[in-house]
């Protein structure tokens, strides 16, 4: 916690943001994290998916009902993604 | 409160910084005084070798930099200017990313793009296209070594597409070489090239007492600290821990600023503007001041910067990425910051041109650095390397090499990744945005309509590192002439050059002799060609544990193309069209592919270069081009003249089969069919055009001879030294396209 | 008629589509900033290739939200053509003016290479001067070019005739071998119901030249000069 | 979870791989994305930044010092990026 920006913030919250590509889109990247983890030596793994993770730093409260209009209009596209919306104390 | 201010300079400081004790006294020589711990840092990155040339410039003055086409030297600016006819000149240099690149291969050599593109807008050119020249150890097999080779090659390549592509500056040529010399020291050597008007070369000096400067660009962070001087280390195992080192680029940034740059230069606002490329604001404070002749004085409060506390040895040593220093005329700032304001960059008005010749640093009401602007930039110390004595390579015992099975032999070649299609490279850049790119890559040059001059380009880069590592000095000279050739065969006129001189540590006496030469031998084949140099770049400290890299000289020439019409590729074009070979068939195997790929030696001397010889050749085959007489045109380089042709059979959109026979008395067939003697094209022609070709050739006094058909398919067809070979095409193919997307998994 | 050039931060074949339409094609076009707000006088709106907003979050993602995508909004609920192209393509779908999405290509990699397009329909403001089941040569240059869409709305699509453009073979057959991205059902190129809007991930731009190795792309721009009547 | 792909792997577990840019790299994907959260009418946020989250199915148990490894040199590069991982049922 030397890091001065982070102490700026500290007594603000975070919120996460997760997309995740649908389960019938198609997730080439996931496919190819896949293959090059059981390369890797980790033989018996289900599907690999990559999404995204988006952290922001909220140094106020801030309305649930908009953020969840930033994460589904502008943070994922709901044709192809679903996003996850976590509010934590930095 | 700046701590450092009051960091002890003891001797392990000093050689923390790269500066040994006789600098050390210059610097206090220069400054009268004891150098506070941020001037050291100043020092340090200036008199690296990155921005110096310590180790090299006294080599580098052997180059051939003037010629009537030269409108600004190599040297003077970020980038030479070369006249192309009716008010129109051009701006190209290559430099390169191999330090960085090691150790984060996609941002590394990303950000190798985006400071090549800046020394081309900072010089008031309109970037254009790219090429880039790259190296890297064995892709092949899977020990760990392969693999992480194959890690570096697929994020080098995809950096630079990110970067490039991004930016819509099209990537249409270069060119790609494997060897074990290069495992754990890829090179990445970038070039790019822009068009301006005569009157809009802009200059990089500060001058006009009194007029503000401007910070322009991405804000300032911790990233990319002291860069150059990690160029100017070998890289070891503690490499790693250079790792705050790594940049991380942001073209949409740079496209802003590009734009920003080039609207700010047609408004006629700017004095002088230098982009912060290595050693960032340090680097292009002093240099403008010792350009203009002047001092300039910055506040480093009024910096913008990305992250909260930063020192000023961290802000001005910084090399964040997508910046530039503009002086601007007094009275125009309002101008310029609409400018800034339309394209969303920030910016600030950080100091002023003085007349006092420092380059000083003010945070707030302290004095952070005062160096005499001059002295800095321009008296580092400059250092003749002991040179190893001369050595020939030995002479090549053929009896030692037996021939091989020459039908394996010309898939092996073709399979050797050096060799080997680079389509999967070329496919991830756009090379097409500009609508400049008419021969596309995979042909011996490219070759680039610049639409708003409406001028026709070619361009290629090539240095066979080979040929250096047995003799550094005709390897040179071949470089210089291969690039000539491959512009020659799409018809055009070489015009300059530009390289990049990649070496080892040049306080090994064997590795400055390996520079010296090639810098000579460039330079003697410079003067032959009539291409001047307009600049380039040296990295040197290029080893790995295993040792030095071979020497790699690489050049990227620029030639012109008079006629659309005279546009020529290297594919066969029909069915029943004569085959000639232009030159002789030649017989030198040393430090040739073929030794290299079946019988895993580099070994013998280089094929030698004969100047009357190659200037014939390609000043004939260029005739016949303009003539129309040619359909075909492709130079015999590594592999010799059975990869030529079968380079020609199959690189077209629609493959072609082949009749030949090679010509001339070679005892063996290996010789005959993969020597890698210089001075030879391989064209085709309208059957009906044949005799008249030949006879024009005759005229000039340039053998020639015809050696074959072109066949609808489906086998390429050789005799040589009373050998009948025959190999379908398909086969061909798929070891020529296939090797590289199997080995990278697609 | 009046061709309206978007210029986004980032996009980069603005510059190539007003020299297309302009030196070319022989049309009139011009540029449009981003921040602009007004359509008035232009008849066609183009919204070319690039990296806008350098496509960070997804690609179209940001400038969808730019100021003149409002007005496009309305251009194109007042029935005036809007063709998107590559980066165009991936806004409009990104603004709901067309369905589905383009996600990365299926084998990883940025693609630039000449492809092969069947032109499915030609009863289109833009495809009208080409014929039906006629093969263009025009090249992509995208690394998020594969077309996804539900299976509901591929079957609207291509119940409404909305499939203008499939990625084929030299014999015109839209195989897996000639999908160079992954694209649903090789999908390079649709229009919205109401048949003014259209995307595609080609360049036409690229191939007027004849020096740049195909004119074919012309067929579109002269689709739409040549404006759209209603088939009787 | 009427998706049948899920069911399969019920029973076992996941494995959550966030990676975000160090906090001293630039980060113009995350610059991009605050402005245009900003211009979306949430004017107060401090820093955001966009990493990758990686999930991954797991039938049985894995070693958990190959998960890490896994992270650090296969899904991030530690270079310029900070990764965390999490284990949890699925
Ligand atoms: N890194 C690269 N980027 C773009 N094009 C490349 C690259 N490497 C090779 N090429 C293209 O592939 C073709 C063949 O390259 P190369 O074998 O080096 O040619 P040559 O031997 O004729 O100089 C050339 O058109 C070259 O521009
Ligand atoms: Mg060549």
């Amino acid at each position: 916690m030397s890091n001065p920006l982070r102490n700026e913030t500290l007594a603000g919250m975070k919120v996460l943001v997760t997309v995740l590509p649908k389960p019938s889109v198609l997730d080439p990247q996931g496919a190819a994290a896949a293959e090059a983890i059981r390369h890797h030596g980790l033989e018996k793994i289900g599907r690999v998916r990559i999404g995204k993770m988006i952290e922001i730093e909220l140094p106020e409260a801030a309305d649930e009902s908009l953020l969840h209009e930033i994460a589904r209009d502008l943070l994922s596209n709901p044709v192809i993604e679903d996003y996850e919306l976590k509010v934590v104390n930095a | 409160m700046d701590t450092t201010f009051m960091t002890p300079i003891t001797p392990e400081v000093i050689a923390k910084h790269g500066i040994t004790p006789d600098e050390f006294t210059r610097i206090r020589e220069i400054l009268g005084r004891e150098p506070n711990f941020t001037e050291l840092g100043v020092f340090s990155v200036m008199w690296s070798e990155h921005c110096s040339y310590k180790n090299s410039k006294l080599e580098l003055k052997k180059f051939p930099t003037t010629g009537s086409r030269v409108l600004v030297k190599a040297g003077e600016e970020n980038a030479g200017v070369i006249d192309i006819g009716d008010g129109w000149a051009i701006a190209f240099k290559m430099e390169s990313h191999n330090h960085p690149s090691a150790v984060e291969p996609f941002q590394g050599a990303a950000t190798g793009v985006g400071g090549i593109i800046r020394d081309i807008f900072t010089m008031g050119a309109r970037p254009v296209f790219s090429m880039n020249s790259l190296r890297f150890g064995d892709i092949r097999g899977d020990s760990a070594e392969a693999r992480t080779n194959r890690r570096l090659f697929a994020g080098v390549v995809e950096g630079i597409s990110h970067y490039g592509n991004c930016i819509g500056i099209p990537t249409i040529g270069g060119e790609v070489y494997f060897d074990e010399s290069y495992a754990g020291n890829p090179l990445v050597n970038v070039f790019c090239l822009g068009v301006l008007r005569h009157d809009q070369i802009a200059r990089g000096g500060a001058v006009g007492i009194g007029n503000p400067v401007f910070y322009v660009g991405a804000e300032t962070g911790r990233d990319g600290l002291a860069g150059a001087a990690f160029a100017s280390r070998e890289l070891t195992e503690e490499s790693k821990e250079d790792r705050p080192a790594v940049q991380v680029g942001d073209p949409f940034r740079e496209k802003l600023l590009l734009e920003a740059c080039l609207e700010l230069l047609a408004s006629g606002c700017v004095a002088g503007i230098q982009d912060m490329g290595a050693a960032g604001l340090t680097c292009s404070t002093c240099e403008t001041a010792s350009r203009g002749g002047t001092g300039v004085e910055i506040d480093l409060n009024l910096v913008p910067k990305r992250e909260t506390g930063m020192t000023p040895y961290e802000i001005l040593l910084s090399e964040s990425q997508e910046r530039m220093l503009v002086i601007v005329t007094k009275g125009e700032e309002e101008k310029v910051r609409a400018i800034f304001e339309k394209w969303d960059l920030p910016y600030a008005e950080i100091g002023v041109v003085n007349d006092d010749g420092m380059m000083r640093v003010r945070e707030g009401d302290s004095v952070a650095v005062e160096i005499p602007a001059r002295k800095l930039a321009d008296d580092a110390p400059l250092y003749s390397r002991e040179a190893a004595p001369k050595s020939r390579p030995e002479a090549l015992d053929l009896s030692k090499y037996p021939e091989a099975d020459c039908h394996a032999a010309l898939r092996t070649l073709l399979a050797h990744p050096s060799i080997a299609s680079k389509q999967w490279v070329w496919r991830q850049y756009d090379h097409m945005v500009r609508l400049g790119a008419t021969v596309l890559p995979g042909s011996d040059a490219a070759v680039f309509i610049v639409r708003e001059a409406g001028k026709i380009l070619a361009a290629s880069t090539d240095c066979n590192a080979i040929y250096c590592r047995q003799d550094p000095r005709e390897g040179a000279r071949i470089a210089v002439a291969e690039a000539a050739r491959n512009i020659a065969c799409t018809g055009a006129i070489p015009l300059a050059l530009t390289d990049n001189l990649n070496f080892g540590n040049p306080h090994k006496p064997e590795n400055f002799l390996q520079l010296r030469e090639a810098v000579e031998g460039l330079a003697e084949a410079c003067r032959a060609f009539d291409t001047p140099v307009t600049g380039g770049n040296v990295s040197l400290y290029n080893e790995s544990p295993a040792g030095a890299i071979d020497p790699t000289p690489t050049v990227g020439m620029v030639g012109i193309v008079e006629d659309a019409r005279h546009i020529t590729t290297q594919f066969f074009k029909a069915a029943g069209d004569a085959i000639l070979l232009v030159g002789e068939p030649g017989d030198e195997l040393g430090a040739s592919h073929y030794l290299l790929a079946v019988h895993g030696m580099k070994a013998g001397p280089p094929p030698r270069l004969d100047y009357d010889k190659e200037l014939a050749v390609q000043g004939a085959v260029r005739t016949l081009i303009r003539a129309g007489l040619v359909k075909s045109a492709h130079d015999c380089a590594e592999g010799g003249l059975a990869v030529a042709l079968a380079e020609s059979c199959l690189s077209g959109e629609t493959k072609f089969g082949a009749a030949v026979q090679i010509p001339g008395g070679a005892k063996r067939a290996d010789v005959a069919l993969f020597n890698e003697s210089q001075s030879r094209i391989v064209i085709s022609v309208d059957p009906g055009k044949e005799a008249e070709v030949l006879t024009l050739l005759a005229r000039e006094g340039v053998p020639a001879q015809k050696i074959g058909t072109v066949t609808a398919g489906p086998d390429l067809e050789i005799q040589a030294s009373g050998r009948a070979l025959r190999w379908p095409l398909a086969e061909l193919h798929e070891s020529w396209s296939g090797t590289i997307p199997t080995l990278m998994g697609a | 008629m009046k061709f309206a050039v978007l210029r986004f931060p980032g996009s980069n074949c603005d510059q190539d589509c007003v020299y297309a339409l302009n030196a070319i094609a022989g049309a009139s076009a011009d540029y449009v900033w981003h921040k602009d707000t007004s359509l008035a006088g232009f008849d066609v709106v183009v919204i070319p290739g690039g990296f806008s907003y350098g496509d960070y979050l997804r690609c179209g993602a940001i400038a969808r939200f730019s100021p003149v995508m409002q007005s496009v909004r309305e251009f194109a609920a007042s029935g005036g053509p809007v063709i998107g192209i590559c980066n165009g393509f991936q806004i409009l779908c990104e603004s709901g003016l067309l369905p589905g999405a383009l996600v990365r290509n299926r084998g990883l990699h940025f693609l630039c290479q000449h492809v092969r397009l069947r032109v499915e329909s030609n009863a289109s403001r833009f495809t009208n001067a080409a014929v039906p089941g006629q093969t263009l040569n025009i090249p992509i240059a995208h690394g998020e070019g594969c077309y996804f869409a539900d299976e509901e709305t591929l079957r609207s699509l291509q119940a409404n005739g909305q499939v203008l453009l499939r990625y084929c073979d030299a014999q015109g057959r839209p195989t897996e071998a000639a999908n160079p991205n992954g694209s649903r059902d090789n999908i390079a190129g649709i229009r919205n119901e109401a048949g003014n809007v259209f995307g595609l991930m080609p360049h036409p731009e690229r191939a007027c030249d004849p020096l740049l190795g195909s004119t074919d792309g012309l067929a579109i721009f002269h689709s739409l000069m040549k404006g759209w009547t209603q088939p009787s």
